[in-house]
C-alpha cells in the first residue's frame, strides 16, 4: 500500500493542510521529505500519518493521551489518508466488497461537549450512497489479522538498546503498533530486531531450515552492500551476539560500533525483520537484472529525522541507498538537512514554515524550486526556500563584519580612528581578505 | 539598495480607479478584510497591470529588487503594511518592487509604531547613498552619522530588518563588483593607449550601468558617491 | 577545573593521541571541536577524557565491561589528563599536599596475562620523588565528597522521559557517574532535572525560601534568553509540570514540545542542575555588565553530536548561546555539522581523519585551516579539510552530470547520437542550465 | 589537467646524488622504510630544492597541481608510490607536482597492479588532451573512445580516483571559463573595431595564458584543441 494524500484538519498547529503524495506517473515509491524549522510540525504530520494507517485502536495505544492533539479553540480534529492498495500483497479480512483503486482511512478527535477536557479519539466514518458504513480501513491496513498492508515509523531516537519497562510493551507486542513505538515513544528502542536475528539464526541450528537460511544470508549481503562506512558488514551471527566487521577485518558485537551506524542499522533491520512478519521470508528478496540484491516488497515507511549521528557524507548517500535497497518502499521523511532534501523524488518535497512565519503555509515545493534544488549544492539549497538561512557563517563572524562595516563607515566619512579602532580595523581588513577571498566563491 | 529614477505619476485613469478602490476599503466595515480582498482582485486583475508594468520600469533592466538589488522572484510591496495601513492598500505612493526574502524580513517586523517609516528607508523615494555606500567587499555599508557619532540608526535598521547582506545577495554582489572592476580597469588601460576613443568608453559605460546583474554595484560605483573610488575615479575622469 | 590535555595510548583505534586544550592567553573556557566521519573514534577521546574525569571507581561502574578498550593485538591502554583547578572553586578531601597549577589524572586497562580475556580498569599511578603516589585526582575531581570539581557528559541521545531501569540506576545515584550517564548509556534519560525543578518549586511552596525562589527565577529567565525558536520561554512551574509557552501565548508541558527544543532543554536543564548540586544555588548566576544573567561557574562539559534535532539555524547559533551564557565551561564536543565546527575558538579545533584514511593522523586544525573555517561559510568549510566532502550534490545529480559528460563526449568527437540519446542529451542539456547557472554561485 | 613543458634535464650533479639515494634504497634490507625515510629527510634537506624549484616550474605561475589545476597547497608527489616502488622514490622521471586532495585521492588507491600506469594518466608526460576535453560548463571530460564505444577507460579512472570535477575545483573552473570567455569576447570585438591590433590582442593573450587562476582552462581553450570552439577560434583565427 501506499498514502496517495494526506489531510488534516485543525490537528496541532495546523487548522488545515493537504498533501498529494503522487509523483509523475503514477509512482509512490521513494523519497518524500518535510523540511522545516523546529516546531515547524513534522512530527505531527508523521504522527498523524502513521496514526491514520493503524488505526484509532492501535493508535489510541500508541498515542497516549488524546489531548493535545486539537488545535488551541477547536472541538475536533481529523486526519484523512487516500491509501492506495496493492492486490497482489494487501488483501482484507471478513466480508465485504473490496475498494477500487483506493479507499480513505481517518482518525479523528473531539469534545463531546466543549466543557469536556479529554477529546475521544475515534476512527472517520465513511459512508456510501446507500448510508452503509465503508469498513476498507478497519477490514484492511487496521485490521492486525489481514495479509500485507506494511507500514512502520521510526522517531529521531533510534537505537539498539534499553527500552523502558514500559516501551518494552509495546515493541515486543504482535500488534501494529510495535512498528512504530519509536516514532511516538522515545523511551523505545529498536532492539527487538537483533533479537530477532539471532532467534533466526539459533532456528537454522535446530532445524536447518533453508529458507530461513537463505533469508539470514540474504540479510547479510544487504546490509553489506555499502551500506556502512570503511566496508563494514555483518560477519557473524551467533546465538548471543551480532558482529560486524570492518575492511581492516577488526570484528566487533554490533552494539559497540559507533553512534551513527548502529542507528542505520538498528533501523534498517528493523525494517528487514517487520517486511518479513508481514510478508514472508520467501518473499523478502529479489535480485534485480544487475544481480543487486534488493527488499522488492511495497509498503509505506515514516522516519523522523533521517540524518541523525551521520556525518554529511553518509546523509548525501543513505537516501540512494535507501532507494535503490528498498525500491517499492514509500519513504516519508522529515529532516534538517539539506543533503537529504536534496534526494527527494519528483513531487516529494513538502515545506513546513516556521510558526512564527504567519504568512506561510505548509505548501509542495513549486517545480522551479524542486529542480533547483535537485540539481543543486547544499549552499544553495541551505540558503534558498527550503531552509531560509540567511547565513552561514557564525554569529561572531557576523558580527565581526558588522564591527568592520562600523569602522570603515568611519574611516569612509573621513573621521579619524582613534588608535585602538586603527589597530582593530587594520586586523579585521586582513581577515576580511581571508574571509572573501578564497576559492570557491572566487578562487583568486 | 541602488538610484531609482523618480516615481513616475501614474495617468488620471488609473489612479482614479485606485481612489475608488481606497473609497471603498475606508468606507468599510473591516477595512484591513476589505483592503486584503481588494488588494488580492486587483493583483490578478487586467486593469491593475499597468500599475505593475510602470512599477517595473522604474526597477529597471532585470526587473531586480528595490532592496537588495537581487535577482530572487519579485512582486509589488507596500512600503506600508496593507495589514497596518489598509487605507495604503491601493495606493500608488506605497509601491515598491521586492523580492521574497525582503518582503519577508519587511512584512513581518516593520512596526507600525513608526508610521513615518522610521525604521525603513524608501528606495524609491530617498536617496539611497545619503544612508550607505558600498564597501570593497561588496558589503552595503550604513554610512557613519558624524554629529550622532555612530552609523545611521535608519539604514543600520534597513540592513538589519532586510538582511541586505544576507549570504546569496553578497556574494553576488561582490562577483559582480570584481566582474566591473576588471572591466574598468581593461577599458581604461585601453583608453590610456588611445585604443578606445572616450566616445566609445563612454558606450561601455552606459552598458555597464543597464547590465540586470546586482545594479547596485554599477549604479554606486558609475553613478554614484562611489565614482570617488579608484579605479571608477580615474577612467570617468579621463572620459 | 579544566582539561588542559588530553593523552591516549592503544585506546580502542587510536595507537597514539595528544590534544592540548590550551587557548592562546591561557585560557580553557569556551567551545572546543572533534570533527571526523562516523567511526572515527569522536566518542571514544569524549568518553575517554570523561573517564579519567571521574576516575576508575566511578567510571568503571559507568563504562560497564572494560573489554574492547584496548587496542587490538595490545595489553595495556591509558587515558590521561593534565587537569587544571581553581583555587576558588575546587577543593581537595583528607590529608596531603595539595598539587600546584595543574596534575595528572588518568585510567588505564591491562591484561595481567596475556591470555586474559577481561582488562582490569584501575587508575594510573602517579609518584613524586620520593617513590610516594600522588593522589591529586583521588583526593579531587575523582572524590564525591570533595568540593567544586565541576563536570558532566552527554551523549548523542539526550530526551527526557524514558530511562530503561537499569539506566535509571545511575542517574538518580549522587555518585560522580549520574552527570555522564547518557554519555556511555543510550538507555538513559535526562528525566533527573525536570523533576528537580518542580521538586524546588514545591520546596518553595513548604518553606518560601528565597534563595530558591531566585534560583528557580533565574533558571526560567536564563532559558528564557533567545535559547528557544518562536519567543519559546518556560512559563510556569507547577508540582506536577513544568509549562513552555510560546510568544503566540500558546502553553505545553515540557514533554510535548518537539525534539529539539526539548532536547536542548534536557541537556541545559541538567547541566544547570549539576552545577548547582555541585556549587550551590547561590553562586550559581551572575549578571553581567550588560544586566545579562549567565551562569558563571567553571568546569568541563563533553557534548557528543550537539547538533542533533537541530535546525540549520539553530545549529549556527547553539554555540553561541551556550558561550554568552556559561562563560566559564569548556566544552568539548563532537559533531557532523559545519555550523558548529565554525563556532569553535582558538586552538579548539581537532580533525579525525576516516579509519580507512591510514595517512592521516587526528590533529589539531593549523592556524590557517582555522581561520579558514571561522570566517567562512558552511559551504567552504563542508568541502574543506575537516569535513572533505567532494560534493554536496545527490549521488542522482552527480551521476547525471556523468552522463551529460559521456553523451556530449561522444557529440564532441563527432558521433551521431540515437534518437533516444539526443533527447536525453537536449534534456540534460537544460538542467546543466539550471545546475550551474543559478545564483548565488555566478549569479547571472 | 593541462599541458605542461616537457620535464627538464636535472643537473648531473642533482641526479647522481638521487642516483646515490636510490641505491641506499634498493641495497637495503627494508627497501619500502627506507625509502620513506631518506625521501622525508631529502624534502626538507637543502640540496633537494632545485628538485622542487624544477619541478614548480614546470607546473607554472601559481604552482597549480598539475591534475587538477587546483590552488590547494601542492608539494611533490610520486607518480608510483614510493610505499609500492621505493626504488622509484629517489627518480627525478617519476614526480610530479599536485595538491593535497588529488595527492590522497590517488595514494590510497592506485593500485599495484597497474604498474604501467594504466589507470592514471601522467599529466607531465602525456598528452592530456588526447584523453580529456573542457566543456561548456566547466568539466573535465573524458574523451570518447570510437573504437571502444565507450568514453577513454584510463580517462574515466583519472576524472574518478582524483575527482577531478569535485565541487570547490568545478566551480573556480567554471568560473574561469566563464571570465576568460567574456576577455575574448571583449578583446575581439575591439579587434573587430580595429582599437586593438593584432599584436596587442596577441599581447593579451599571452598575459591570460599566464594567469595562474585555474590555468587548464587557458591551455585548453587558448593553446589545446578547445581554439576550435567559439569564441575562441574566431578570435585566435583573427590575430
Amino acid at each position: 500500500m501506499y498514502i496517495k494524500s494526506i489531510h488534516l484538519e485543525n490537528v496541532r498547529s495546523f487548522p488545515e493542510l493537504q498533501f498529494d503524495f503522487e509523483r509523475p506517473g503514477g509512482r509512490f515509491a521513494g523519497w518524500t521529505v518535510f523540511v522545516g524549522g523546529n516546531s515547524s510540525g513534522k512530527s505531527t504530520i508523521l504522527r498523524s500519518a502513521a496514526l491514520a494507517l493503524i488505526g484509532p485502536e492501535a493508535g489510541g495505544r500508541l498515542a497516549g493521551s488524546p489531548t493535545g492533539w486539537i488545535q488551541k479553540g477547536q472541538t475536533k480534529a481529523s486526519v484523512v489518508l487516500k491509501v492506495k492498495w496493492d492486490r497482489e500483497y494487501d488483501g482484507f479480512k471478513q466480508a465485504g466488497k473490496n475498494p477500487g483503486d483506493s479507499f480513505e482511512a481517518g482518525v479523528r478527535w473531539f469534545l463531546e461537549k466543549k466543557t469536556d477536557e479529554i477529546p475521544e479519539f475515534k476512527g472517520v466514518d465513511k459512508r456510501n450512497a446507500n448510508d452503509t458504513r465503508i469498513k476498507s480501513a478497519e477490514r484492511g491496513p487496521w485490521s492486525p489479522n489481514s495479509f500485507g498492508w506494511f507500514s512502520a515509523g521510526y522517531g529521531p531516537m533510534r537505537r539498539l538498546t534499553g527500552s523502558s519497562s514500559e516501551a518494552m510493551r509495546y515493541s515486543s507486542s504482535k500488534e501494529l503498533e510495535s512498528r512504530y513505538v519509536t516514532l511516538f515513544r522515545e523511551d523505545a528502542a529498536l532492539s527487538e530486531s537483533e533479537e530477532w536475528l539471532r532467534r533466526m539464526h539459533a532456528r537454522t541450528l535446530e532445524s536447518s531450515s533453508s529458507e530461513i537460511g537463505r533469508m539470514l544470508e540474504g540479510v547479510k549481503e544487504l546490509l553489506g552492500d555499502g551500506l556502512l562506512p570503511h566496508g563494514m558488514k555483518i560477519s557473524r551471527i551467533t546465538v548471543d551476539h551480532v558482529f560486524v566487521e570492518d575492511a581492516k577485518e577488526v570484528e566487533l558485537p554490533m552494539r559497540d560500533i559507533s553512534d551513527g551506524c548502529r542507528s542505520i542499522y538498528a533501523t534498517i533491520l528493523d525494517l528487514i525483520h517487520g517486511l518479513c512478519e508481514v510478508y514472508g521470508a520467501n518473499k523478502l528478496f529479489e535480485r534485480t537484472s544487475e544481480g543487486k540484491l534488493v527488499v522488492a516488497c511495497p509498503g509505506v515507511v515514516i522516519i523522523d529525522e533521517i540524518e541523525a549521528h551521520l556525518h554529511p557524507s553518509w546523509q548525501r548517500d543513505i537516501p540512494e541507498w535507501l532507494k535503490v535497497h528498498f525500491p517499492k518502499i514509500q519513504f516519508l521523511v522529515s529532516t534538517h538537512s539539506p543533503l537529504i532534501a536534496q534526494a527527494a523524488d519528483e513531487n516529494g518535497l513538502f515545506i513546513l514554515p516556521l510558526q512564527s512565519d504567519e504568512d506561510q503555509v505548509a505548501r509542495p515545493a513549486t517545480d522551479a524550486e524542486y529542480e533547483r534544488i535537485r540539481w543543486g549544492t547544499a549552499h544553495k539549497t541551505i540558503l534558498g526556500v527550503a531552509f531560509g538561512l540567511k547565513t552561514t557563517r557564525t554569529r561572531w563572524a557576523t558580527q565581526k563584519l558588522k564591527r568592520w562595516q562600523e569602522l570603515n563607515a568611519k574611516h569612509h566619512e573621513g573621521i579619524r580612528l582613534a588608535a585602538s579602532e586603527k589597530r582593530e580595523f587594520v586586523q579585521l581588513q586582513k581577515q576580511m581578505e581571508l574571509a572573501f577571498d578564497g576559492a570557491p566563491v572566487d578562487a583568486l | 539598495m541602488r538610484t531609482l529614477p523618480s516615481r513616475k505619476p501614474l495617468g488620471e485613469k488609473l489612479l482614479s480607479k485606485l481612489a475608488a478602490e481606497t473609497a471603498a476599503i475606508t468606507g468599510s466595515a473591516d477595512a484591513k478584510t476589505e483592503a486584503a480582498t481588494r488588494y488580492g482582485r486587483a493583483r490578478k486583475a487586467k486593469w491593475f497591470e499597468p500599475v505593475v508594468k510602470t512599477l517595473c520600469e522604474l526597477a529597471g533592466p532585470g526587473r531586480r529588487c528595490m532592496f537588495c538589488s537581487g535577482s530572487e522572484s519579485s512582486d509589488v510591496e507596500h512600503y506600508r503594511p496593507k495589514a497596518v495601513h489598509p487605507e495604503l492598500a491601493m495606493e500608488w505612493e506605497n509601491y515598491l518592487w521586492s523580492c521574497t526574502p525582503c518582503n519577508r524580513g519587511k512584512s513581518n517586523r516593520f512596526p507600525p509604531e513608526t508610521e513615518d517609516g522610521g525604521l525603513l528607508i524608501n528606495p524609491l523615494d530617498e536617496n539611497v547613498w545619503d544612508f550607505f555606500f558600498i564597501d570593497d567587499y561588496g558589503l552595503l555599508t550604513p554610512r557613519f552619522d558624524s554629529e550622532a557619532g555612530v552609523p545611521d540608526e535608519r539604514a543600520v535598521s534597513t540592513r538589519d530588518l532586510l538582511s541586505l547582506n544576507r549570504e546569496a545577495v553578497h556574494e553576488s554582489r561582490l562577483m559582480r563588483l570584481r566582474n566591473l572592476r576588471q572591466q574598468v580597469t581593461d577599458t581604461f588601460g585601453l583608453l590610456k593607449q588611445r585604443k578606445l576613443s572616450k566616445g566609445e568608453a563612454r558606450e561601455r559605460l552606459e552598458t555597464w550601468k543597464l547590465e540586470p546583474w546586482q545594479p547596485d554595484v554599477a549604479s554606486y560605483f558609475l553613478s554614484g558617491p562611489g565614482k570617488d573610488r579608484s579605479p571608477f575615479k580615474e577612467f570617468l575622469a579621463a572620459i
